[in-house]
């Protein structure tokens, strides 16, 4: 019997400080034994229990993209027992992951519609696993337009910035940049909550559109009106949802919302499917 | 006591007709033989469910902290010790509480009752000095209340409130003839090992439920010791050490502080009488401070204050 | 907990000597019991 | 019906046959209750107990077991590499498991063994495991089983039932498991019992008085029960303890622990509970179930809504009565079914005219 607590080890291969607070960390792992990475076999959207001998372990969506091998990468907020630990850690230190779980943005649907995603702060993690996986020359054709907006409180506060730089240059995808505030004279992008700049710069809803939206409370709250106006329909805005985890597989009970367990039923859902559960997240 | 039903109504009913308050805390009737229910009730109809007799154990004192309402609350001796302590300790406002006292003759121990009772209890009423017990099979059994008594009731030696604003009766004659410490003194007698022993024996049945600590209006903080993550003072498992800081701390955290109301001890799914640690520290605080807690609203807590006589034997 | 691990004195900034000596009177007192064995916790255990 | 009988010397020798190649696991009488515990060699399984306090689940579910182990030695070759930790899965019996509390075994059965992902703790203990039922000819006033799918005499979940007869008692094999126990314990005298078994059977259901309704909640929207006006009185003498989850056979949630002593450290589960506050706590700090009529409500909605939506096998609750019994409180789960099994049915007879 295969058990799924046990989490397949791995080494740090590599530490990215993203962010000008320090408090969000890219870890870049490798597998230890190259059967397990085969058996990691995961899609845009999912998520994975970081697991450190000692400490526990910390459920965190997957920023590598499917079309990346031979590694998995994980941006990390310090902000808990095990994050923290995991912060203090350097290159080289052994690890565990255990996953993929979860279930992932609905790629099949999704193939032949025009994509809005609409992220917020370090929620952009799985949300740049999915960006980098449609821009891949063997599935870019699968999708129609691709709009992407982004927001964090600081241009210092923006996850992957080289990445965003070259997106935005690039014509198969509209990436529209924002920040709260900037004092930086030369800052060429947007300014203003990730709503207003939703509101201006996406696409309308219709049949073919789909929004993916991750991002913190306040912005889903006030996004999500938004979205409304422009024409989404519930059933075509997709959400990744949190809540405190432990088993990651549907068994421990602590993350349910309604009948639908976070972890193994989600952490994806419809506005559709969340509006018929009770709001416990 | 089973009298005060009609007054406790009658008072319940009149400050929610008058506006006095918002909400009455007491007990309604329980689905269970020796069972009462602590509720609420905010419309003057619904007074009617209220009840009070020998099954009103659990202290009240523990509904009213962090509510936002004007509450009338019924408060036994111990009860309004606490009530007391809450507004000492800036838990609750003393004008925003109308408390009702109840005199009290003892709540009964319903474990000591099932367990001298053959056969199943259907029903269990009271009659003045007597407890009546009916059983499925249609017998039924008597016992003077007092032998029924819960171990902490039976010892009280404050049954009055000490504060209130009416009483649903008159106030009952103390007891004064009980050994208050008799237990605590044996365990005191034993050497180390045997201490060890005993409380080993004692908390063995432990399963870390926290309905002692839950039931105990002491414990209120947001985030009990048991439950910080950051750091973690305990592990979360069976383990015996564990199980046994939970227990000593939880006790030491109500030193000076504990009335003995029995409420961790009634609502103990396994029996456990952890009283007799709190009672310890009760001991050593009456005995060194001559501290009594909740007694009084201008008085600081043993623990809170120092006095230039304060005893210092143990300074060498 | 023996006794002798509790340790309370009452010793002034002023009292250099009497420092050395209280501390040197309970390291002698905990050496002589050695290691403590009561509520040490050597790994969890389950039930 | 062919029933094995077994009388009292028999059930002695028989046991203590078994001791030699099971683990036996049976009722104890404790100070004030009975347990299920380990018998040691010779000792017998109190039968004459009611029910214990503690379901007993504990025997494939410890409320504290061991996952993993490791060490943070740097000098170990596999420091900080979570490696299976030891366990014990020998051949078990539990004996006098009462009929709820089996079949409580199969809907936990539910969540740990799905389609995706085997819990092996405890499915491997599950497995190594026989249980030896003891039907209830004298049920509790708190025994609702018969209103759970469940009942006195109820097989599902049992590899033996017994029923008690004189001093010794009838049993009914019902698995190849079973078969296999009675075999071993030289339990084989089979007779025709002439419908004696039934007619116990049909006695004790009778003997089941306490009722609840549960056909109205699978229809019921999910977002209006969990509307509902009665939560507020529900939950307000509810004081957040465990002992509900505890003493529930169908209650599975748990929390995973690290532990480290020295340079040595392990992975542990520990039963957890949906009352207290920091089971859904995000490190934020936010609580989605932030307040005790949460709390209250999700214990309540998880047994008698969401289970019953998500498996369609009925509630998720076999009518033991140990939490009415027990609840320091007397929050009554009969009531709160009720409550919600008839919610706005007076507006639906209303709409109907």
């Amino acid at each position: 019997m295969q058990n799924p607590y046990l989490p397949y080890p791995v080494r740090i291969d590599e530490i990215v400080v993203e962010t000008e607070d320090k408090n969000l960390k890219t870890f870049k792992l490798v597998f230890l034994n190259k059967e397990d990475e085969e058996k990691f076999n995961y899609k845009a959207g999912q998520f994975a229990e970081l697991s450190i001998a000692g400490k526990g372990e910390i459920p965190i969506g997957i920023a590598s993209s499917p079309v990346e091998k031979g590694f998995l990468k994980f941006t990390v907020n310090r902000a808990g027992v095990v994050t923290t630990h995991l912060h203090s850690m350097k290159e080289g230190d052994i690890m565990g992951v255990r996953g993929p779980l979860g279930n992932w943005y609905p790629w099949e649907m999704l193939e032949g519609k025009n994509i809005l995603i609409v992220g917020g702060g370090f929620a952009f993690t799985t949300l740049r696993s999915s960006i980098v996986y449609m821009l891949h020359p063997d599935n870019r054709p699968k999708f129609g337009n691709i709009d992407v907006v982004y927001g964090a409180r600081t241009p210092g506060m923006l996850l992957y910035k080289d990445e965003l730089i070259q997106w935005e240059k690039r014509d198969d995808i509209n990436v529209h940049i924002t920040v709260d505030t900037t004092d930086d004279p030369d800052w060429k992008y947007n300014v203003g909550f990730v709503p207003p700049i939703t509101e201006q710069k996406a696409p309308q809803g219709d049949e073919n559109t789909y929004a993916i939206v991750c991002g913190p409370p306040i912005m889903i709250k006030f996004t999500q009106p938004v979205l409304e106006k422009l024409g989404y329909d519930h059933e075509h805005i997709i959400m990744s949802l949190e809540n405190r985890m432990k088993c990651g597989i549907g068994m421990c009970g602590r993350c349910g919302i309604g009948k639908e367990l976070v972890c193994k039923d989600g952490p994806v859902f419809t506005l559709a499917a969340i509006n018929r559960t009770p709001r416990e997240y | 006591m089973i009298a005060y039903t009609d007054k406790v109504r009658q008072i319940a009913r009149r400050l929610l007709e008058d506006c006095s308050v918002e909400m009455v805390i007491g007990f309604r009737k329980g689905s269970q033989p020796m069972m009462n229910e602590p509720c609420f009730i905010k419309k003057a109809e619904d007074a009617d469910q209220l009840v009070w007799d020998g099954n009103c154990g659990i202290n009240l004192a523990n509904y009213l902290t962090g509510r936002k309402e004007k509450i009338a609350v019924f408060a036994k001796g111990c009860d309004s010790r606490n009530i007391v302590t809450h507004i000492v300790e800036n838990k609750v406002q003393r004008d925003r509480l109308v408390i009702i006292g109840v005199p009290c003759t003892g709540m009964i121990d319903k474990r000591l009752v099932a367990s001298q009772t053959e056969g199943e209890i259907e029903a269990v009423s009271e009659t003045g000095d007597k407890v009546v017990v009916k059983l499925k099979d249609g017998g039924s059994t008597e016992f003077d209340r007092r032998q029924v008594l819960q171990g902490n009731c039976a010892l009280c030696v404050h049954r009055n409130p000490v504060i209130y604003d009416e009483l649903v009766a008159d106030l009952v004659e103390e007891q004064t003839d009980v050994d208050h410490w008799a237990d605590i003194r044996e365990i005191e007698a034993m050497d180390v090992e045997k201490r060890r022993r005993f409380f080993e024996d004692l908390l063995a049945p432990c399963i870390r439920c926290y309905a002692c600590r839950n039931a105990c209006p002491l414990c209120y903080c947001p985030t009990c010791f048991v439950d910080e993550s950051r750091p973690q003072w305990l592990g979360k498992g069976q383990d015996q050490i564990d199980v046994h800081t939970f227990h000593f701390l939880r006790a030491f955290h109500c030193a000076g502080r504990c009335t003995d109301c029995g409420a961790c001890q009634r609502a103990c799914p396994v029996g456990i009488n952890m009283r007799l640690l709190t009672k310890k520290l009760e001991k050593d605080c009456f005995e060194l401070y001559q501290w009594e807690a909740g007694m009084a609203l201008d008085q600081r807590p043993a623990l809170d204050t120092y006095k230039p006589d304060d005893p210092e034997g143990f300074i060498k | 907990m023996e006794p002798d691990r509790l340790h309370f004195s009452w010793i002034s900034s002023a009292e250099s000597t009497k420092f050395v000596e209280v501390v040197t009177e309970i390291t002698e007192k905990v050496k002589a019991l050695g290691p403590n064995t009561h509520y040490v916790k050597k790994e969890a255990k389950v039930a | 019906m062919k029933v094995i009988n077994i009388d009292q010397k028999k059930w002695t020798k028989g046991i203590d046959t078994l001791g030699s190649s099971y683990k036996l696991i049976g009722p104890v009488a404790e100070k004030d209750f009975h347990t299920f515990e380990i018998l040691q060699q010779g000792q017998l399984p109190d039968m004459s107990f009611t029910n214990t306090r503690l379901s007993p689940k504990e025997v494939v579910f410890p409320q504290s077991e061991d996952m993993f182990v490791y060490s943070l030695d740097q000098n170990d070759e596999d420091c900080n590499i979570l490696k299976e930790a030891p366990k014990d899965y020998s051949p078990r019996v539990v004996l006098g498991i009462r009929p709820c509390d089996a079949r409580a075994m199969r809907l936990v059965k539910l969540n740990f063994d799905t389609e995706q992902y085997k819990d092996p703790y405890w499915l491997r203990l599950y497995e190594a495991t026989t249980f030896v039922g003891l039907a209830c000819d004298q049920p509790c006033a708190t025994c609702f089983c018969t209103s759970t799918g469940c009942g006195p005499y109820h097989e599902e979940g049992l590899d033996i039932l017994l029923a008690k007869d004189g001093d010794g008692f009838k049993a009914k094999v019902l698995t190849d498991k079973g078969r296999q126990l009675a075999e071993a314990s030289g339990w084989t005298d089979t007779a025709d019992d002439g419908g004696a078994f039934e007619n116990a059977r049909r006695a004790a259901e009778a003997g089941i008085t306490s009722k609840v309704a549960t056909d109205r909640l699978r229809q019921m929207d999910t977002l209006e029960l969990y509307g509902a006006d009665f939560w507020e009185d529900v939950s307000f003498a509810c004081i957040n303890c465990g002992t509900c989850t505890y003493l529930c056979p169908t209650c599975w949630c748990f929390d995973i622990q690290d532990e480290v002593h020295g340079k040595k450290g392990k992975r542990m589960r520990n039963w957890d509970s949906c009352m207290f506050p920091i089971f859904t706590v995000h490190t934020t700090g936010h609580n989605p179930r932030g307040t005790k009529l949460h709390r209250v409500r999700q214990r309540f909605m998880h047994k008698l809504k969401y289970f019953v939506d998500k498996y369609d096998q009925g509630i998720m609750c076999v009518g033991c009565g140990r939490c009415v019994q027990q609840c320091p409180v007397n929050i009554d789960i009969r009531r709160v079914c009720d409550l919600m099994n008839s919610y706005g049915s007076e507006n639906a007879c209303a709409a109907q005219g």
